[in-house]
């Protein structure tokens, strides 16, 4: 289990690193490059998506693009912090 | 259960999470298919409508023959291609049950299409998403009727010959020739390589959330729906992931354009 | 009629016994000679008599049709289809989704002349397809035989009490004759039976859901399951062979037939009486599980001379020997083709033998 | 008792309706019948053939391999006669039939039963049309008589057959086959020609 | 490889073994675990070192792919379809058909586990759908039942032989671990057989047209077709009984198993005669006609205990139990699922018997 | 032979006459059934293209069945609704040969629905002839997939319900849809009531036979060539045989309307 | 089978009237009127047609529609007289 | 003689590969091989179990149920090990095993064959990648170094081997391949860990 937010920040996404087969369709798919694939091996051999707050091109938004495209449940949840 | 560090579960909600309608475990699927992204698009939008407790999954034989596994509803699995026939055959005793099917196109296009195109014309208030990757995935990669002119697959090593193997068929387009459907729709699901950018769009899979949404809703209201899916098998492309959506929204789209072909209750006006 | 009795085809009793069973769904494909059944069915629909009658709807194939009937009784619903030989070969791998789904249906296979297209005249010929698995994966069906157009009538609601008792497709196999032959029938009185199916797919509503799947991937689950499935063949066997037999019991010689073939032989044993030989008629209404308890009873009480009677090239004698084991001599007596052998070429036969 | 029939003609000529008569009008009766259609080819145009058999107790065998009585409806059924019982009784519709049998061995019964049927015009379709298909009711009447059934008592019972089998549209004939199932008995009553069944054949 | 040797699996070499001996044309639907037949095809089509080779054409299903074959087998070409189970089922109808035509081509079942979709692995459970006709009216097809990766090429060739001698469907029945098993083989250097086919219907052209078909309207007609065809079953029956044995002759328990099984088998009968055990084993080489002869032999020359070992819940078992007609005691030790049972299982309950 | 009365043989000469492509046996089809006008079409048809030693028919399960009871030609039998795919058989190992079927309604649009859209879209070189007569004729008057609404059949005894059954298909309508057939026409083969006079046109056969003859020649060309006849079934639809001419071509003929859908390769301007 | 026609007519039709089974489509069809349904049986039993050279409407011209509108080849031959 | 071996590991590590090196070594040899794959499920990720038997006679059953040789190539396999023949040798692939097996009556060699093909970089694909992957040819080695195949003499015959399912694009890893092979024949003769396996089990 991936956690990589920092506390607080405005919006947070939990990758479920076990499910994470590597595919990198949400590193592609993120607008503001939040996410990335870690050097480490899962359990299934796979090189797991690592979520960071401050992505390559901003913060995350929770716009929520990365669930969406996740064929592997991975991204298991994608929150908000509480106004 | 994850826990977000340093950061209390109570100062943060959900926007998107989990869903019962999801069994929880991992899937079979080869990495970035797209049979694990409609998976969750099914699962949100039978969520959304509150009808996990009446929904008959039933499994077609292909990749999507796991889907019971994944969709926490109740399945009957039906025989290579006759998905719609037993979907019908569940309806007609059982109009208050919402029923569905993800089928494969060798399942759909193939050796079922005489299933498909009857229920259709019956108008068999059900509704159908076909995963096109134009080719048999489960299998091991043989021709599909879906497979472009050209492609090699391990029946056809020289490319698809379509002088001797037919053109490709196009299953949504023999469906908006009939009257039965209502809702007959075609998405390329692949996220898709944006130009210049290493950016790739998630427009596929957003506007096939939506679609599936849409085609729930017909059939609640006795229509018969269909969305076919244009998705990508990169192990039996022998393609990298990306590679492999790269050629289905650029290549495999040209063939199979997607749109919404027919609409006969406006469920996509709102 | 006044005193309660109907006067009908075989195939239209077996549309009426069904009905009279509480049959909900009908799918199915016409083909000659059981094409009364579809069309006696289409009468009854929404006829307010049968309120449980729910659908009837003619499908494009046969495999249209089997695949309906697997996803109607999926729900738990009392579904039938029939058909004729070609038809039921389609029907051979939903037929086998279905046993191993553990689904319970009726499939009435009104049996034609075959192989091929054949012609429209009776045989025996699908006796084998049927009690041994026409489709791949070594399941059984379990097999009816009625031999008259009462019981045309009534092995509809036996044969649902047998698919739910045992969760697997019941094969009502009749022929053209029985199916065209019109006899004065009565339809006892009773309310159609009713099943629990916790089973059943049919929207979990807040209990656990129910995936009916033949897939297993795994060769222990699927082993468990194809031990399961073996055993549940072998409680069938044990509890449910059922026969009939005609002054069999101080037989030298008995004749084993089913269906009309068997009535011809009743003919046939009268007449052998009357010329002073012991003859005798056993005769199989399961199929499948074959009655060898009940035939081999008659061995013990000294019966050694069977003459098996059928429309083919000899199939069930193959489980009239298994049966036997070699105890007893058996002769075959067969006709093909849509011809039925005449009751004196079997008295004749007989009495050759009895010498 | 038991009594075995069979019926023969071509197609159109109502064989089959024939043989249901009989039978329904056995069931009537409040014994057991079995009927038996021509299968096969012959069903559309050629030789039409049928059994039925009667009797007190559960039929045996609804196949009739030695009729008690054949009836034949044109030339070609004659081929049928061969199977006849000896001492068993052969009506046959002499409207269509020159040749009589050969065999010695039986009753014979000639009934014209076409030119009886067709007599009965007044009884046909309005603006008047052939009614020469209600032969085959005209040797139902035959085999009555020749059963050796009283007729008298009895029209309600016949009248009741053919409401069986005339239903709905075909309501309206009733009437004529009525009558021409009287045709037949009558002109079995009144011919008694070479011998008549004996009456326990069917009693 | 130097020697004349190939290295390839089951599949690949009933692929080229049908090349070699001459196929014209191939019409399929892939299923695995028959899909490498196809694949193999597809690469050898229109290479010059197979000239006959004329058409691959993968259908769009089991019944156009089964209806396909059956129009090229009607001109006299030598045709091949391979499939699994549930594709097997769907032929059924077309086989009936065809065995009722009278058209010689080879259907190659590479047996899965069933029923249903069940999985992939290894199972003989369409023993009785291939031997007793899993289609309708009553036909027989001859089938084969290889035991390894050379049988596997050398089979196709006596298959067309016996189809052709015949004018009969032949079935090649292997199972999932046969077409994946990959081995050494050789391919002897023989120029395929040709066939007259006098019967062919593809142009008159001057002489005497022909037509195939399996109507029969006229119930004489179709009985004499139907007798021709039980007395060619006969005849078959008598003629083309193969089998192997292996230390069968001075056996006290012989073990009766066929394909991948009768290997392991082997290794037992081998374990056992190191235990001093006088184990043997027979195998059936055409699962129909099923062997009767030489299993009787066997009995004659004194073996009384005989272990069957299958894939099934007991399926060859019958043809077993039918050719000893009791004379001998019969054990059943099978295995199902995809599962195999271990040597060593067959070598316990042999020495458990023989004790 | 016939003699006429006092007219020498010699002093005529035949203009249409016996054909040796015909057995000379008579039918079983029902008086005035277009099954029997059509085989003497394609009997002259066959016999016009010197073709007859190297055609094989095949027979198709219905009242075409009988076929080769009639025609002169080698013949193979295929299972009800695979034609198609048999005839497909023939072809690709014996393209020399000519190849053609008669099929019905229920064996091409219903049951064989999935070989006939597959081996149009393969573009067979092959010929098949549609006896559309709306109904299931040889077994007895069950609803067809051509059933026009409303009609009674044996299996619909109040008359074709299209919300439960579907609405009529149109199997020549999906052929042109698709790319492979090279010709599809639709052809109202009955003679057909005239207005006011009580002569009846004959046009439908006289169109018929040219089709018939245009729709080989597209397969000598290498070309797949379909034409459907919409025919009757007089004893199945119980009316007279006049009454089903009028019936066929006025209001079957507008559900199914004659015409000339596709000629890839411009045959019928000759 | 039917000969009807007088010596020596432009054209004449051959009616095989054992092949007929009185479906009146040629009668119907003759734009002449030559046909018409005989009064008499044949072996099927059917009222066969009878061909006549003076039509209602006129001669016959050797037109060839009763040939291809009968299903039952019953109409044999159409001849003309040799010019 | 007869050598029975199991190659053991997860879907993508050439378990597959690795025992078709094997059987085909031993057929180039001039005997008689079988080789058994992993059919089922697990062809897609999971565990991948093959057989190898190799004899100079035809061999009997293709089935191994007690390998003389084990080679295991991830931890999850080593539930395998219990299979192995007393006295037998497991070879594992001790990059991604760390517990060794509990069985103290089989002789044991740990080779690190992932790390040992990732050293192999210079071989890789141009603009350099992953050559772990090569560590099924490590195995190989180690399997004839263990079975006593001189390799001296044999490079031959091991590019041989590997020329036959190296074909076409894939030709270029012939190189790598044959490297790893020699650097886990290497290891295991420089490594005379435990005991090594009797030279008779191959000969
Ligand atoms: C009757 C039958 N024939 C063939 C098969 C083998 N089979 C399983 S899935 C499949 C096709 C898979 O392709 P597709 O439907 O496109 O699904 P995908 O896996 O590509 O999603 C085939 C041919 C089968 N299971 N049953
Ligand atoms: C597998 C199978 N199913 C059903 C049948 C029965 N059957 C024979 S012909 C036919 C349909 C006939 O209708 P159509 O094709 O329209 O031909 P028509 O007789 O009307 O010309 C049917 C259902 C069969 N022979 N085989
Ligand atoms: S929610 Fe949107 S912004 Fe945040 S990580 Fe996912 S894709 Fe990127
Ligand atoms: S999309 Fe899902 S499976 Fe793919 S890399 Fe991202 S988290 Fe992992
Ligand atoms: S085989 Fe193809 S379709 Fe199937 S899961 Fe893998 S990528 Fe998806
Ligand atoms: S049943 Fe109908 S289609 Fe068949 S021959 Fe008669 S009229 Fe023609
Ligand atoms: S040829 Fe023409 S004119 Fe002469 S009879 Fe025939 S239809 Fe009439
Ligand atoms: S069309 Fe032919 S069958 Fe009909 S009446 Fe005229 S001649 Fe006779
Ligand atoms: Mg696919
Ligand atoms: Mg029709």
């Amino acid at each position: 289990m991936s956690r990589s937010a920092t506390p607080l920040q405005k919006s947070l996404v939990d990758v479920d690193s076990e499910f994470c087969k590597g595919c990198s369709l949400c590193v592609v798919s993120c607008p503001q490059r939040n996410l990335k694939l870690s050097e480490s091996f899962n359990r299934l051999g796979f090189h797991p998506a690592e979520f960071h707050y401050h992505g390559e091109k901003g913060d995350c938004t929770a716009c929520g693009i990365c669930y969406w495209v996740c064929p592997d449940f991975a991204i298991a949840e994608v929150r908000r912090v509480r106004r | 259960m994850t826990v977000v560090q340093g950061a209390p579960a109570a100062e943060y909600e959900v926007k998107l999470g989990r869903l019962s309608t999801l069994t929880g475990r991992p899937t079979h699927y080869c990495a970035g298919c797209e049979h694990g992204i409609l998976t969750r698009l099914v699962a949100n939008a039978i969520e959304e409508l509150g009808l996990r407790e009446r929904t008959v999954l039933v499994d077609s034989v292909g990749c999507s023959v796991f889907a019971h596994d994944y969709i926490n509803t109740d399945a009957v699995q039906a025989p290579h291609g006759r998905a719609p026939a037993v979907m019908s055959g569940i309806k007609r005793v059982r109009p208050d049950l919402m029923v569905f099917a993800v089928q494969g196109d060798g399942d759909a296009v193939s050796i079922g299409l005489l299933e498909l195109l009857y229920a259709a014309n019956r108008a068999e208030p059900i509704t159908i998403f076909l995963v096109n990757n134009a080719i048999y995935g489960m299998t091991g990669g043989q021709m599909a009727p879906t497979t472009p002119e050209g492609m090699v697959t391990t029946t056809t090593p020289q490319g698809r010959d379509v002088a001797e193997t037919g053109r490709p068929l196009d299953a949504t387009k023999l469906l908006a020739g009939l009257d039965g459907p209502s809702y007959v729709k075609r998405v390329v699901l692949p996220i898709a390589p944006m130009g210049s950018t290493d950016l790739y769009s998630a427009r596929g899979p957003l506007e096939g959330a939506k679609s599936v949404l849409n085609a729930f809703k017909v059939q609640m209201r006795g229509g018969f729906s269909f969305v076919e899916f244009v998705s990508t098998c990169s192990i039996n492309w022998k393609m990298s992931v990306l590679e492999s959506k790269r050629f289905a929204t650029e290549t495999l789209a040209k063939l199979f354009p997607p749109g919404l072909y027919k609409d006969k209750l406006g469920v996509e006006k709102g | 009629m006044m005193d309660g009795r109907d006067f009908m085809k075989g195939n239209e009793a077996l549309a009426i016994g069904a009905l009279k069973a509480g049959l909900n769904a009908y799918f199915a494909y016409p083909i000659t000679p059981s094409s009364e059944v579809p069309e006696t069915l289409a009468r009854e629909f929404k006829s307010p008599e049968y309120p449980e009658f729910r659908m009837f709807l003619q499908a494009a194939s046969e495999l249209e049709a089997i695949s309906m009937v697997i996803g109607a009784a999926s729900t738990g619903a009392k579904v039938m289809t029939a058909t004729s030989g070609p038809g039921f070969s389609l029907k051979q791998e939903g037929m086998s989704y279905a046993a191993a789904m553990e689904l319970p249906f009726l499939v009435a296979d009104v049996n034609r002349a075959g192989p091929g297209l054949g012609n429209l005249g009776p045989e025996q010929s699908d006796y084998l397809q049927a009690t041994r698995g026409g489709g791949h994966g070594g399941y059984r069906n379990i097999v009816l035989a009625p031999n008259s157009v009462q019981e045309m009538a009534a092995f509809p609601g036996l044969g649902f009490s047998l698919a739910f008792k045992y969760r697997n497709p019941v094969v009502i196999l009749a022929d053209a004759f029985l199916g065209q032959l019109k006899e004065d029938i009565v339809f006892p009185k009773i309310a159609p039976e009713r099943f629990p199916t916790p089973w059943a797919a049919s929207g979990a509503r807040g209990a656990e859901r129910h995936v009916l799947a033949s897939l297993h991937l795994d060769f222990e689950d699927q082993s468990r399951h194809a031990e399961h499935l073996a055993r549940k063949y072998e409680e069938v066997e044990s509890a449910e062979q059922r026969s009939d037999s005609y002054m069999a019991s101080d037989a030298d010689v008995v004749l084993v037939a089913y269906g009309v073939v068997a009535r011809l032989c009743r003919r046939a044993v009268k007449e052998l009486r009357e010329r002073r030989v012991r003859a005798g008629l056993f005769r199989p209404v399961t199929l499948s599980p074959f009655p060898s308890n009940d035939l081999k009873a008659l061995v013990d009480k000294g019966v050694k001379k069977f003459v098996v009677v059928e429309l083919n090239a000899g199939q069930m004698i193959l489980d009239v020997r298994l049966a036997l084991e070699g105890r007893g001599q058996i002769e075959s007596v067969h006709k093909m083709g849509g011809l039925l052998p005449a009751a004196s070429d079997v008295v004749r036969r007989v009495e050759a033998l009895s010498k | 008792m038991k009594v075995e029939v069979i019926t023969a003609g071509q197609g159109g000529q109502g064989v089959l309706e024939l043989a249901n008569y009989i039978a329904y009008f056995e069931i009537m009766k409040g014994r057991h019948a079995a009927y038996t259609p021509s299968y096969g080819p012959e069903s559309r145009g050629g030789k039409v053939k049928c059994y039925v058999v009667a009797s007190d107790e559960q039929i045996d065998s609804p196949i009739v391999e030695e009729p008690d009585v054949l009836i034949v409806m044109n030339a070609l059924s004659m081929d049928f006669v061969p199977m006849l019982k000896a001492g068993g009784t052969l009506i046959f519709n002499s409207s269509l039939v020159e040749q009589g049998p050969r065999r010695t061995d039986i009753k014979v019964r000639r009934v014209p039963a076409t030119a009886l049927a067709a007599s009965l015009k007044e009884l046909g379709p309005p603006g008047g049309g052939d009614t020469s298909i209600a032969a085959n009711s005209v040797m139902f009447g035959a085999f009555l008589a020749v059963a050796g059934e009283p007729l008298a008592g009895q029209t309600e019972a016949v009248r009741e057959v053919l409401a069986h089998f005339f239903t709905e549209r075909k309501a309206a004939y009733i009437m004529l086959n009525s009558r021409a199932v009287e045709t037949g008995y009558a002109f079995v009553t009144d011919h008694p020609e070479e011998t008549s069944a004996p009456r326990e054949l069917l009693a």
